[in-house]
């Protein structure tokens, strides 16, 4: 999209806060403070690559940093990028520190009481990861075995059973009877353990297909995928808080900027540069 | 607190004792200048001063003996109410503050306090030096801070006692480089240079060093000779026979005998004070 | 019969104890209307959900053992290590010296999750795998020792010298000086400080939950993840330290009076 | 000319700066010999990978900035809080006490972390919002003005009954006494525990990486994560703090001989 | 080291003062039991002992004089060694140590020095009785723990002394309940426990209330008067004339003044010591 180029306001085909500005957008809702801040604060995680990335120049990196600037150019405005600690960004209640958050959150029903979700963005399913030397061949070899997962993550839900009545995400396989799930504060310390030497921490763990990949890389050949079939897909989506501002006008205005960018590619095109394959469908 | 009225100090009339008497030095019809009256005091259930009084005219030194523990400090601090007094009323150059035991009197009364404390130096037996100030600032805190005295006059003032005491040449000195005797010495001159009316000594010299007694006791000889009013609580018998215009006994709290040196010191009456110094006498002062 | 001194005396008193527990009601009431201003904050601007914080509560509660257990391993092998760290700073011995201030000086200067991590993904590297617990106690113990060698060293050099020389006057060894006379004073000195910091720890324990123990900040985290609730069963947690802080501050005084009782050392003029 | 007594004194004292030289020699190899056998156990076992060290010091070195402005902003906070904290716990109206009592209870008794969610997420929900950096000074500087309040009170009770009596006998008001005597000499009891603080505090002060402050923890974490090298970069943090302790504790001794050459206070005997 | 060469001690030779004589209780015969040679203590620059020399036997009692800073305590703590001594030697009941100020000699010395305190008792100005133990176990720790001996025939000894010293009623209470007088009595018994040829007092009653010095000083006596060996470092002119067998003024670190009581405190003839006992009685001692 080319609105920045355009100083030119044009209602019509204009950013969606001009349009939100042009049809009265109070400025007490959480749409009218960011566009008449003029600036977006995106909560996102800088150490989550390939979706986002501080790099060494200092820039916002991967698909979700991408997804993010696109948004905000589309709404006409910019951004300013906050890295919350995930113990901050799940204390609730975010109090207008950041407007959204854009970093990979899937959506579940738990969630949803706190933060309003928006559309999809993109799907990503769980897998899990075993020891090259593992004599686990399946998903019910892992019966009463311990995976390990990120605390809170959708991933330790699954190895907990849950999801089952979930309507947000599709779940493909049970999660094996009698899994004993192992949480480390993120997700990275379960590699980080195994790779230290930890060998008995665990006998699978679950995570994303791109984790995986690059666990895999980091990991000299002690790692593999247990199987390229997914565990459950969930919908991948931003989220505004709900005890902030009126979010009603916002999440119209964000998800139309999220239907084109589905609609002309773009997100496609973000997804194909960074992660190699399209994750945009569901 | 009804029930305690007629307990509650009424200002007792201050009677003298029959042998006290103006010493000497003092100029004839001169009024007192301390009188304190009825002094009383319990820590908890120890009845520590039992109804002593004092009489001392203008350059009148008085010593004030008695075994340990038998009340001679809490007397002495009840003078300028470091020690607050359960009974009894204090009156020093004019300024009368009595006993307050149920707090009823307020921040007149404190003002009352600093007033006499103003007119009461004290030197203590641990000198309590301000370590972190010169010997010439520890002189002129209080003038300059309590009195508002301008720094250059305190200076003057200071630096006149200073040399009394024979330390002018340690003015910018710690106190920590001083010796125990220059220390005390440092601590009258800071007394006088507050210009006070009467000056209360507790035990001023039992800190020191045997060898160092005699340069502090000189001192303090010297200022009883030139007129000074002063209170003395002192082991030294000697001091208290050649300075002193009246001894006071002090015994359980109570003056068991009080006059002049010759008699309370050299012939006793009162079989305690007599057991008192025939006990202190045993290998101590045998001579 | 009573003397008029004596009702004086009595009445003093009387007025003396009305003052004093007017002083403590007003003082009562103060903390309470603070913590009354406290819950008022917590409750009316941080959306409280009474429902979830009931369901929170006893699965947090429940850390308390964890905490409790590590901490107490934990300020064990810490005051054995400050002893030996203390003996070893005021060594005449070089070496022995340097290996002391070698310790103080590592364990002081760097952070204690960074020593967890050690225990925890460093050591295995070497061979050394052990539980996660005994990684926290680990950490947690020679990284409080450290700090504790200063206060034992202080503590043993706040002996006044003079108990020293009494000692070899006595023609005591070194060894029969330092166990006989000089520690039992310098431990004295010392037990305030290994109670504060046994509080202190209290709190630090809740490192341990990066390795995965189960102690109460991992619980009020992980059952406030997943809904978003951490400032919430944060808040629990902090109130369960508080109660721990208390209750040992109190045990501390208890035990100091009663050290303190033990000696009969009401001091008497003389 | 000397006399044998004069030779021999030199001799002795010749004799004792040899003995102490080479104390120092064996002390500074003892230390010199513990940092290598640390180093060989960092890249030996670590499996330490230079280039990726190279590329992620430079980055983690940067947060000092920040690290610094943090902790010095903290320090001074908690000084003037533990200043006022100390007068409260030691003031006669029970109310003022009330407060600096709660004040102290509630700040040591419960964990940092969670005070500073409070300044950053609860606070701004009954309309205060700090920037995150004045939330961690506000949380740091709290917390650690109450644990320095019950050092300031110590501090100030530590001076001697005998100056307080001295400055009262002299007439002075209980606030020129405070101002012009005590407080001077508490200050000199208290200098050494701040200069602590301020060093404990600089590690610390990583928490505030949780509110996205960019300091020396917030930067090991995040480029280490990536590749699953944290313990590799939370090493280099380590160092980083090592260093600063070593720099900070040397200025902090420094200041406090200085100190005490102002007092020109080398006691003499009398 | 070769250069030291010749500096080193070799154990100069016990020369004995012209005016040291045997005192009157001395068995005709007897050896010396305590023979300090040369004592020599430089503290960095400072030369505090110049080569001091003091002869004791069985059953003398000797005071040492000396104003403050003249080395009197530095050479008594030389006795036993808490004071190391840059040259000399000191023999205390056939057990020899020389000064050893280049650390030569190893763990053999330390034994000897250990032998050495257990024949010599001290004590202390400050008492320093050890607080976290009560009367009878301050006495009887350094018996058991030092000489191995049964508990209970440490402590039927130690009830001996404190009976001597007229505190067995204290047996079971803690230093700190005790008056000061007190303090330093138990810790005469404290001494006495062990059974030492020589006892060693610097300033027992230095810091005393005055009015306790008495108690101190009696048992002293009658330990003098009995036949104990002591050494007694002191100011108490009254006593060091009653119980000393010989006096020795100290003054810069060598003993300007040997002699008995009558001789060096009544009619000193050395000047210094003139000075010291004339300054030390203007006020302080008159009478
Ligand atoms: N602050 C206090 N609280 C309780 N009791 C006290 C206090 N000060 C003094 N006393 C008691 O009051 C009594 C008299 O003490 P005071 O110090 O006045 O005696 P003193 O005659 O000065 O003795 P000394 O010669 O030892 O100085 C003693 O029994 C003492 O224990
Ligand atoms: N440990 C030490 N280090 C350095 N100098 C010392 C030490 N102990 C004593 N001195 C110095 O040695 C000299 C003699 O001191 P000593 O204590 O032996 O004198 P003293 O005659 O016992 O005096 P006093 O009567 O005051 O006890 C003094 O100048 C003193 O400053
Ligand atoms: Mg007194
Ligand atoms: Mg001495």
């Amino acid at each position: 999209g080319g609105s920045t180029a355009s100083p030119s306001a044009s209602a019509a085909a204009g950013t969606g806060c001009e349009k939100a500005i042009a049809a009265g957008e109070p400025t007490t809702t959480l749409l009218g403070k960011i566009c008449a801040a003029g600036v977006i604060k995106i909560a996102t995680d800088p150490a989550y690559p390939p979706y986002s990335e501080l790099n060494a120049s200092g820039e916002y990196v991967g698909f979700d940093s991408d997804t993010a600037r696109e948004t905000a150019k589309r709404l006409g405005v910019t951004v300013e990028w906050v890295t919350p600690d995930w113990a901050a960004i799940t204390a609730g209640s975010w109090a207008g520190r950041w407007d959204i958050s854009i970093g990979s959150m899937t959506q579940t029903e738990e969630r949803a009481m706190v933060v309003d979700f928006l559309e999809p963005y993109f799907y990503e399913a769980g897998y899990l990861i075993v020891p090259t030397d593992s004599a686990i061949t399946s998903v019910a070899d892992l019966a009463g075995k311990t995976i390990c997962a990120g605390e809170s993550t959708t991933h330790a839900t699954w190895i907990e059973g849950g999801f089952a009545t979930s309507t947000v995400v599709d779940v493909f396989n049970q999660a094996p009877a009698g899994a004993v799930l192992k949480t480390y504060p993120t997700d990275y310390n379960c590699i980080e353990a195994y790779l230290a030497g930890r060998t008995d921490d665990w006998d699978a763990m679950a995570q994303s297909r791109e984790f995986i990949e690059n666990a895999i890389a980091n990991s000299d050949g002690k790692l593999k995928f247990l199987s390229e079939e997914a565990n459950f897909a969930g919908r991948i989506s931003f989220a505004l808080d709900k005890s902030g501002p009126d979010t009603a006008s916002a999440i119209v205005a964000i998800n139309e900027i999220i239907a084109a960018m589905h609609a002309d590619g773009t997100l496609s095109g973000f997804s194909m540069t960074n992660l190699g394959r399209d994750v945009t469908k569901p | 607190m009804s029930d305690m009225k007629g307990l509650s100090t009424t200002p007792a009339v201050h009677a003298l004792h029959p042998a006290e008497k103006p010493g000497v030095l003092v100029k004839p019809g001169a009024e007192p200048v301390l009188k304190a009256t009825n002094i009383t005091k319990w820590f908890g259930e120890n009845h520590v001063l039992r109804g002593a009084s004092i009489t001392v005219w203008p350059g009148e030194t008085v010593c004030i003996l008695g075994r340990s523990g038998s009340g001679k400090s809490t007397f002495l601090r009840s003078m300028n109410f470091l020690e607050d007094p359960t009974d009894g009323t204090v009156e020093i150059d004019g300024v009368i503050v009595g006993a307050d035991p149920f707090h009823k009197e307020g921040s007149e009364r404190q003002e009352r306090i600093r007033e006499v404390r103003m007119r009461a130096g004290m030197v203590f037996q641990e000198f309590n030096l301000f370590p972190h100030l010169s010997v010439i600032e520890n002189c002129v805190e209080a003038p300059i801070h309590v009195k508002g005295m301008a720094r250059k006059e305190a200076e003057a003032i200071a630096e006149k006692y200073l040399a009394k005491v024979g330390l002018l040449e340690k003015r910018d000195e710690y106190p920590s480089r001083l010796s125990g005797g220059q220390r005390q010495r440092v601590a009258i001159a800071r007394a006088l240079t507050m210009q006070p009316k009467v000056l209360l000594f507790d035990e001023p010299t039992s800190a020191l060093d045997p060898t160092l007694v005699g340069e502090v006791l000189k001192v303090m000889a010297d200022l009883a000779h030139e007129g000074r009013t002063m209170i003395v609580v002192t082991h030294e018998m000697d001091f208290a026979h050649e300075a002193a215009d009246r001894v006071y006994y002090m015994d359980k709290g109570e003056f068991a005998e009080v006059g002049p040196p010759e008699q309370v010191i050299d012939a006793p009456k009162d079989p305690r004070t007599k057991e008192f110094l025939s006990r202190f006498r045993t290998l101590g002062a045998k001579k | 019969m009573h003397t008029d001194a004596e009702l004086l005396a009595k009445a003093v008193a009387k007025d003396e104890a009305r003052r004093a527990a007017r002083w403590q009601l007003r003082f009562r009431l103060g903390w309470a209307a603070l913590l009354g201003l406290l819950a008022a904050f917590v409750f009316l601007s941080l959306n409280v959900e009474v429902d979830f914080l009931t369901r929170a509560t006893p699965f947090i509660i429940e850390g308390i053992w964890i905490t409790l257990a590590v901490s107490s391993a934990s300020i064990v092998l810490a005051t054995l290590l400050a002893a030996l760290g203390a003996l070893g700073r005021l060594s005449s011995n070089a070496v022995v010296n340097a290996i002391a201030s070698f310790y103080v000086s590592f364990f002081r200067g760097t952070p204690l999750i960074l020593q967890l991590l050690v225990w925890y993904l460093a050591l295995p590297q070497v061979g050394i795998i052990l539980d996660p617990i005994f990684c926290a106690i680990g950490a947690l113990g020679m990284n409080y020792g450290a700090y504790m060698t200063e206060i034992f060293r202080a503590g043993i050099q706040a002996v006044p010298l003079g108990q020293r020389e009494a000692a070899a006057a006595l023609g005591m060894s070194g060894g029969t000086s330092f166990r006989r006379i000089i520690a039992p004073q310098a431990f004295r000195i010392i037990v305030p400080a290994i109670g504060n910091d046994f509080v202190a720890m209290l709190k630090d324990s809740a490192l341990a939950s990066t390795v995965a123990l189960h102690e109460i900040v991992w619980r009020a985290r992980n059952i406030g993840q997943k809904e978003f609730k951490t400032l919430q069963t944060f808040i629990i947690a902090a109130m369960i330290y508080w109660t721990l802080t208390i209750v040992f501050t109190a045990v501390q005084n208890r035990i100091e009076s009663r050290l303190a009782a033990g000696d009969r050392n009401k001091a008497v003029k003389g």
